[in-house]
């Protein structure tokens, strides 16, 4: 059976200038699953997730959501139609507590329009207690720790309502503890019924949870396809770790 | 926490900061006793002209810094170039009065929608602008209008001016004015209050403390933005009409010197920005310091000295104001004092 | 006639863009390296100014002379200033700074109005307003003098920031503190020279105006306005961009005040504007540091 | 301490100002309009009647910022009278003499400023009249004030017209109108050379200056002349380089500045650099006091100024000074320098009020403002008259030069001129 596709990417490019950090990128995310999306430091993936999500202006291509041409819009519209992501640098609202910070997705997102700040400020407390920050509920962002600022960061990406959530190393700086819990997050977001791309650098995240992986390389397609033929791919391989360690890989496999 | 508590613990708005911090009750009795006493100040044995003078200087000041606030303060636009919504505000009052011959409502009405319009009409493409350079495009904004105006001599008067008529019966005219700056002060903080509790508040925070994150969350910054920028503007305009009417004339060189914005700057910096009181608080300190230096000190020409150092003093010491202190938020002590240098000294 | 307005009015302007490319660089470095907006700047070149007035009226020594005593003394003055006050909140939001430099300069012009009174002064050597003329053209050898100083001073600087260690250390802590922190330099010391070079170069700046212009307290306040201009207009960071900038801010300064002489500062600020919105980087197009 | 604090602060915050309020008001009734204000003038008359009898003059005046100079040479003048008048035990009011108070504030050279310390200097400090402040546009901000609460305000250094068409019946200007500032040199120069054909002005954005060149370009056209160069400047400006440029293409035989002390200077000093020069340089004010010859050392010489007054002229009159001669000693004696006519005209709105408060032999604020609109007097500093506006249209103005040998004299008009009228200005490429 066909599944239906939320969002597809065509030949999406974006250029820095002379530089193109994105190239010709055909993406398809079908409703419901998680996608990963990987590829060595300064491969154009947070490039690519701004250009889909409007932060940046998109150089040529075209971005379809739920059949929708999305190419151009600003950044709230995108939004509002049921996009939401994370920062890898996390951007909390820092002079208001956890649960405005919160409430401010549940105002402006999805289904914001019908929201008043009373009832956005009350609807956020099953969303605070499901990323588990009950207890800080009414802490300045400014006084939580780097753990607690990445999963505000997945909450009030998730007070939006999305129906397609981009996490762009939310894992990054967690301990293999911290680690566990946050893909346990993400499952239970994914149970919830929101499609989701995964960025990230942490392997073990990647094979654990999503079911399909996309390479991104100098901009461009490197490879997509399950998260172990991907990671085995030795061009992935390559591309990720250099050269020597593809030899040097090989070399202990077959040692082994 | 059990969800007994949960239920009971009241909704904490971080952006009623400096109020809701445990002593509100005392505060607001404060404050309501302060307002009490500004409403029948005109009343009071001691109540001179130039105290109702000096009063109405502050009052039309804290106006415009509480304006100030929504742009600087709230939005987190650091706008150096305010006075030109109240130079707005007082030509268009002033014109509509002398050219349209119109009564000082209706005329004052129309240099406050001026003021707007000019706001939204240069917010939309300066507001795209950050930081040092959005502040440099305002003075520079408003440096120019300011320049028109004063030689734009058909339609402005040019330098020299326009003459209002003088407000009828005339002995009143201190009281009026006073009430006036009074309302329009008043009505800013109730303004300030009924946005926090809408949609655009959240807005205006949400673009200070990120403005991609805003925008990605679902804001439409742009236009949050020029809200502010356009309700800054009203404030402004407002207050330079009502100035303009005071003063029976209307001047560029008045009405669009750069100090005004700095005194609005100040007295919202001086209260502390991004609160609803400060702006008006910060007025009244700045103002009385001003007064005390230029009046009633000893100091002579040096006021200005003292003045600047005061302000070097804040900005090292607490350039989040006053407020942090009166709510509460912050104790006063050498440690508190010094975490400013703590933090941004290199 | 008009074609000497014309002459007369491309001369001036070649002759004020150098004053003008000194008063801008050594706000443009400032801006650049420390990200501060120095409102002083303008304080500073009045008080540099008012060195070389004095030495001249009270000890006869010429105002050529005096360049040296009066950058050197503001350097001094400039590095007590940024170690000791500015550094503490130099990492501040945006409006502290702001506020900052400002209330300085609030202090240093009231300051000066106290002692040295609110009254235009000349500085008036023999050699003042002489000139030659290229047929109708006027060339005022001051003014001469103080375009060629200028140039050389910002060579100076140009030389000192690319081939010395300092300045190269001054350049890296621009571009990214840590790393320069990391290279073994130290920060508040070289903030502290930064600021001092941008505070010199405002004295020097100052001196060389006194002499063909009036000077009072208040004197300064345009200089750091064009000063801002001009680097919005170069693009911020680069010394040939700073240059390019004056010589169009000049250019405009100059024409709109023949042909509109009581809007120059409003077409010079509205181009600024203009610059802004079109072209954020300026028409150098050289990224800022942010 | 949280809590005491913060009471402390609100409740100083509320004292600080009602102390200071009260500092000496309590008399004052509570709305401050205009009538109650003139009972309270009546009350202080008669309690100053049981104390020793004192009039107090009130004004602010510019000791800081962009006209300090001419601000203290206002303030000389008013307070040379005063010395003056004291050392007679006073004016005499009636049959009695009260000693004279000065009240100065200083302005900062802000009209707001200026009008929020007239306030003050009638609703708290309680003078008994006002002087005026320096310049026209705090002159205008500060006569509205003093109408407001119709008390007399006699000014000496707002010359604009705009500051009398408003209809205000308790302001008086004792100097010329500024329309009428640049005629004499016309005059003079037409005078001296009647084949001069062309002006050009250059006017300094501001009430004053746009009245004065207004004027005199009215006056240069109805005598002939053509006026081929018509524009102003900023106000604060410290350029004016394109305005000579522009002036110097159209090669004019008569340059006149209308403006002030500081941007004549400028215009002096680049006009030397661009090497402009006419037949006559004539400015509205500047070259007549003695901080332009200060700022410009020999390239002062040649340069004719427009004065209200000049120690030199021939009046005669029984007022304290008698003449401009007597004057001069005196302020010479205690300030160092020849006066310019600031201070004299600033000593006159003085002996106005004097002359006035003899003949209504009162202290009484209508009686007073009744007295200077009858006044007719003959004082050292010329005819002191009111025409229904209340300015004072009936003394001409004067003109003076700066000499080649450093000094400053009357050159016009021809009965008061001690030299002659250096003409043609000597060009800068000769000197």
């Amino acid at each position: 059976m066909e599944r239906e596709i939320l969002l597809e990417t065509h030949e999406a490019t974006k250029h820095f200038g002379g530089l193109a950090a994105v190239e010709k990128v055909n993406m398809k995310i079908y409703r419901g699953e998680i996608l990963g999306l990987i590829g060595p430091n300064g491969a154009g993936k947070t490039t690519f997730v701004n250009i889909i999500t409007g932060m940046l202006p998109i150089t040529s291509g075209k971005v379809i959501f739920k059949g929708t041409d999305i190419t151009g819009w600003p950044a709230y519209r995108i939004g509002r139609l049921g996009i939401a992501r994370t920062f890898q640098i996390v951007k909390p609202f820092r002079g208001m507590t956890v649960r405005e910070n919160v409430a401010v997705g549940a105002m402006f997102g999805h289904k914001g329009q019908t929201r008043s700040p009373r009832e956005a400020l009350e609807h956020v407390d099953e969303i605070i207690e499901f990323v588990g920050m009950s207890d800080l509920r009414d802490k300045h962002a400014d006084q939580l720790t780097l753990p607690y600022l990445k999963r505000l960061e997945l909450a009030k990406a998730l007070a939006m309502d999305p129906e397609l959530l981009f996490l762009d190393e939310v894992m990054a700086g967690l301990n293999t503890k911290e680690i566990e819990a946050a893909m346990e997050l993400v499952r239970k977001i994914n149970a919830r019924g929101i499609t989701i791309l995964v960025i990230e650098h942490v392997m073990k995240a990647i094979v654990g949870v999503t079911e399909r992986v996309f390479v991104l390389n100098f901009g461009q397609e490197l490879a997509q396809g399950k998260p172990e033929e991907v990671l085995n791919n030795p061009a992935v391989i390559k591309a990720y770790l250099g050269e020597k360690f593809v030899q040097r890989f090989f070399r202990q496999q077959q040692a082994a | 926490m059990s969800d007994r508590e949960k239920k009971k613990a009241p909704l904490q708005y971080s952006l009623f900061d400096g109020l809701f911090q445990g002593r509100q009750g005392v505060l607001l009795g404060l404050f309501t006793l302060f307002l009490i006493f500004l409403a029948i100040f005109p009343f009071l044995s001691f109540a001179s002209g130039f105290w109702l003078n000096t009063l109405t200087l502050i009052l039309l000041l804290a106006a415009m810094a509480i304006g100030w606030n929504f742009i600087g303060g709230y939005t987190g636009y650091a706008a150096f170039g305010n006075v030109a919504f109240f130079g707005f505000g007082a030509y268009g009052t002033g014109l509509s009065m002398t050219k349209l011959g119109l009564s000082f409502f209706p005329s004052l009405l129309i240099g406050a929608l001026a003021a707007m319009l000019f706001a939204i009409v240069m917010g939309l493409p300066i507001l795209r602008l950050k930081g040092h350079y959005f502040a440099i495009a305002t003075v520079a904004i408003a440096t120019a209008m300011g320049e028109i105006a004063d030689s734009w001599t058909s339609f402005t008067g040019g330098a020299a001016g326009i003459t209002l008529p003088f407000f009828d019966p005339i002995e009143w005219s201190g009281q009026f004015f006073y009430y006036m700056s009074l309302l329009l002060a008043v009505g800013g903080l109730l303004l300030t209050w009924f946005i926090l509790n809408r949609k655009m508040g959240y807005s205006w925070i949400a673009i200070r403390e990120d403005e991609d994150a805003a925008n990605m969350m679902g804001i439409n910054t742009t236009w949050a933005k020029v809200m502010a920028f356009a309700l800054s503007a009203l404030m402004a305009g407002l207050a330079g009409g009502i100035y303009a009417y005071w003063k029976t004339f209307v001047l560029a060189e008045e009405v669009f010197k750069i100090e005004y914005t700095l005194q609005m700057i100040l007295a919202a910096v001086l209260g502390g920005t991004g609160t609803i009181f400060g702006p008006f608080i910060g007025a009244f300190i700045y103002y009385i310091l001003i007064t005390l230096l230029v009046f009633f000190l000893p100091v002579g020409q040096l006021h200005a000295t003292i003045l600047g150092t005061i302000i070097i003093l804040v900005m090292v010491f607490t350039p989040k104001g006053l407020m942090d202190f009166i709510s509460g938020r912050k104790k006063i002590s050498i440690n508190s004092l010094l975490e400013n240098i703590r933090t941004y000294r290199v | 006639m008009e074609s000497l307005q014309f002459t007369q009015g491309i001369v001036n302007a070649i002759l004020l863009s150098g004053t003008l490319a000194l008063v801008a660089i050594g706000f443009s470095i400032v801006w650049g390296i420390l990200n501060i907006i120095n409102l002083a700047h303008g304080a500073f070149l009045m008080v540099g100014a008012y060195i070389t007035y004095w030495l001249f009226t009270l000890y006869g020594i010429d105002p050529f002379l005096s360049l040296p005593i009066s950058m050197a003394i503001m350097f001094v003055v400039g590095y007590l200033v940024q170690r000791y006050l500015i550094n503490m909140v130099i990492r501040a939001p945006l409006l502290v700074t702001f506020l900052l430099t400002f209330a300085l300069e609030i202090v240093i012009i009231n300051l000066a109005t106290f002692f040295w009174k609110g009254d235009l002064r000349s500085v008036t050597p023999d050699y003042a307003g002489l000139g030659f003329s290229l047929g109708n053209v006027q060339v005022p050898y001051v003014r001469l003098a103080a375009f060629f100083i200028s140039l050389i001073l910002t060579g100076l600087l140009h030389v000192f920031m690319t081939y010395t260690k300092t300045g190269n250390a001054i350049r890296a802590t621009g571009m990214d503190i840590d790393a320069a922190r990391l290279q073994g330099v130290r920060i508040p010391q070289t903030y502290a020279l930064t600021y001092a070079l941008g505070t010199a170069l405002a004295a020097g700046a100052g001196t060389l105006i006194s002499i063909s212009f009036p000077i009072d307290p208040t004197m300064g306040g345009a200089y750091t306005l064009r000063a801002f201009v001009i680097c919005v207009l170069g693009g911020l960071g680069s010394i040939p961009g700073v240059m390019m900038g004056s010589v169009v801010f000049a250019f405009i300064e100059v024409f709109s005040g023949i042909w509109f002489p009581s809007l120059k500062d409003a077409i010079a600020l509205l181009v600024l504007v203009l610059v802004l919105i079109v072209r954020p980087s300026g028409i150098a197009g050289k990224a800022f540091y942010h | 301490m949280s809590k005491r604090v913060l009471v402390l602060l609100v409740v100083l915050l509320v004292a600080a100002m009602a102390l200071a309020a009260c500092g000496g008001s309590q008399a004052t009734p509570a709305p401050s309009g205009g009538e109650e204000q003139s009972t309270s003038g009546t009350t202080e008359e008669q309690a100053s009647t049981e104390e020793a009898c004192k009039v107090v003059f009130g004004a602010a005046v510019s000791l800081t910022g962009k006209y300090a100079k001419e601000g203290e040479y206002v303030k000389n003048g008013y307070e040379l009278y005063v010395e003056e008048i004291n050392k007679q035990d006073g004016i005499p009011v009636g049959d009695k003499k009260c000693m004279v108070e000065l009240k100065i504030y200083d302005d900062e050279s802000n009209a707001d400023r200026s009008a929020q310390l007239v306030e003050k200097l009638i609703t708290e400090d309680h003078v008994t009249f006002l002087l005026g402040p320096y310049g026209s546009g705090n002159t205008f901000a500060t006569t509205a004030i003093a109408e407001k609460y119709k008390v007399p305000m006699v000014e000496a250094n707002g010359a604009a017209t705009k500051i009398f068409n408003r209809g205000f019946k308790y302001s008086f200007a004792v100097l010329s109108p500024a329309p009428n500032y640049l005629r004499g040199i016309i005059d003079m120069a037409l005078d001296k050379d009647p084949n001069l054909k062309t002006v050009a002005i250059v006017i300094e954005n501001g009430a004053f200056a746009l009245e004065v060149a207004q004027g005199a370009k009215d006056y240069a056209e109805e005598k002939g002349l053509e006026v081929v160069y018509f524009d102003k400047y900023a106000k604060a400006a410290k350029d004016v380089s394109s305005l000579i440029t522009a002036m110097k293409s159209k090669n004019p035989d008569i340059v006149l500045g209308a403006g002030h002390l500081q941007d004549t200077i400028l215009v002096m000093k680049q006009s030397k650099d661009l090497g402009l020069s006419p037949k006559v340089f004539g400015f509205s004010v500047g070259p007549t006091s003695p901080e332009f010859r200060k700022a410009l050392g020999k390239d002062a010489d040649y340069v004719v100024g427009a004065a209200q007054w000049t120690p030199e002229l021939k009046y005669k009159s029984d007022d304290i000074f008698g003449t401009p001669q007597h004057f001069t000693e005196l302020y010479k004696a205690k300030y160092g320098e020849i006066p310019p006519y600031q201070a004299a005209e600033s000593a006159a709105a003085l002996i106005a009020y004097q002359k006035a408060i003899e003949a209504a032999g009162s202290l009484d604020k209508d009686k007073v403002r009744d007295a200077l609109a009858a006044l007719d007097y003959d004082s050292f500093y010329g005819k002191l008259k009111f025409n229904e506006q209340g300015m004072n249209v009936y003394k001409p103005m004067a003109v003076m030069q700066n000499y080649t040998d450093g000094g400053l004299y009357t050159v016009w008009p021809k009965e008061a001129a001690v030299k002659e009228f250096l003409y043609p200005f000597k060009p800068w490429d000769e000197r």
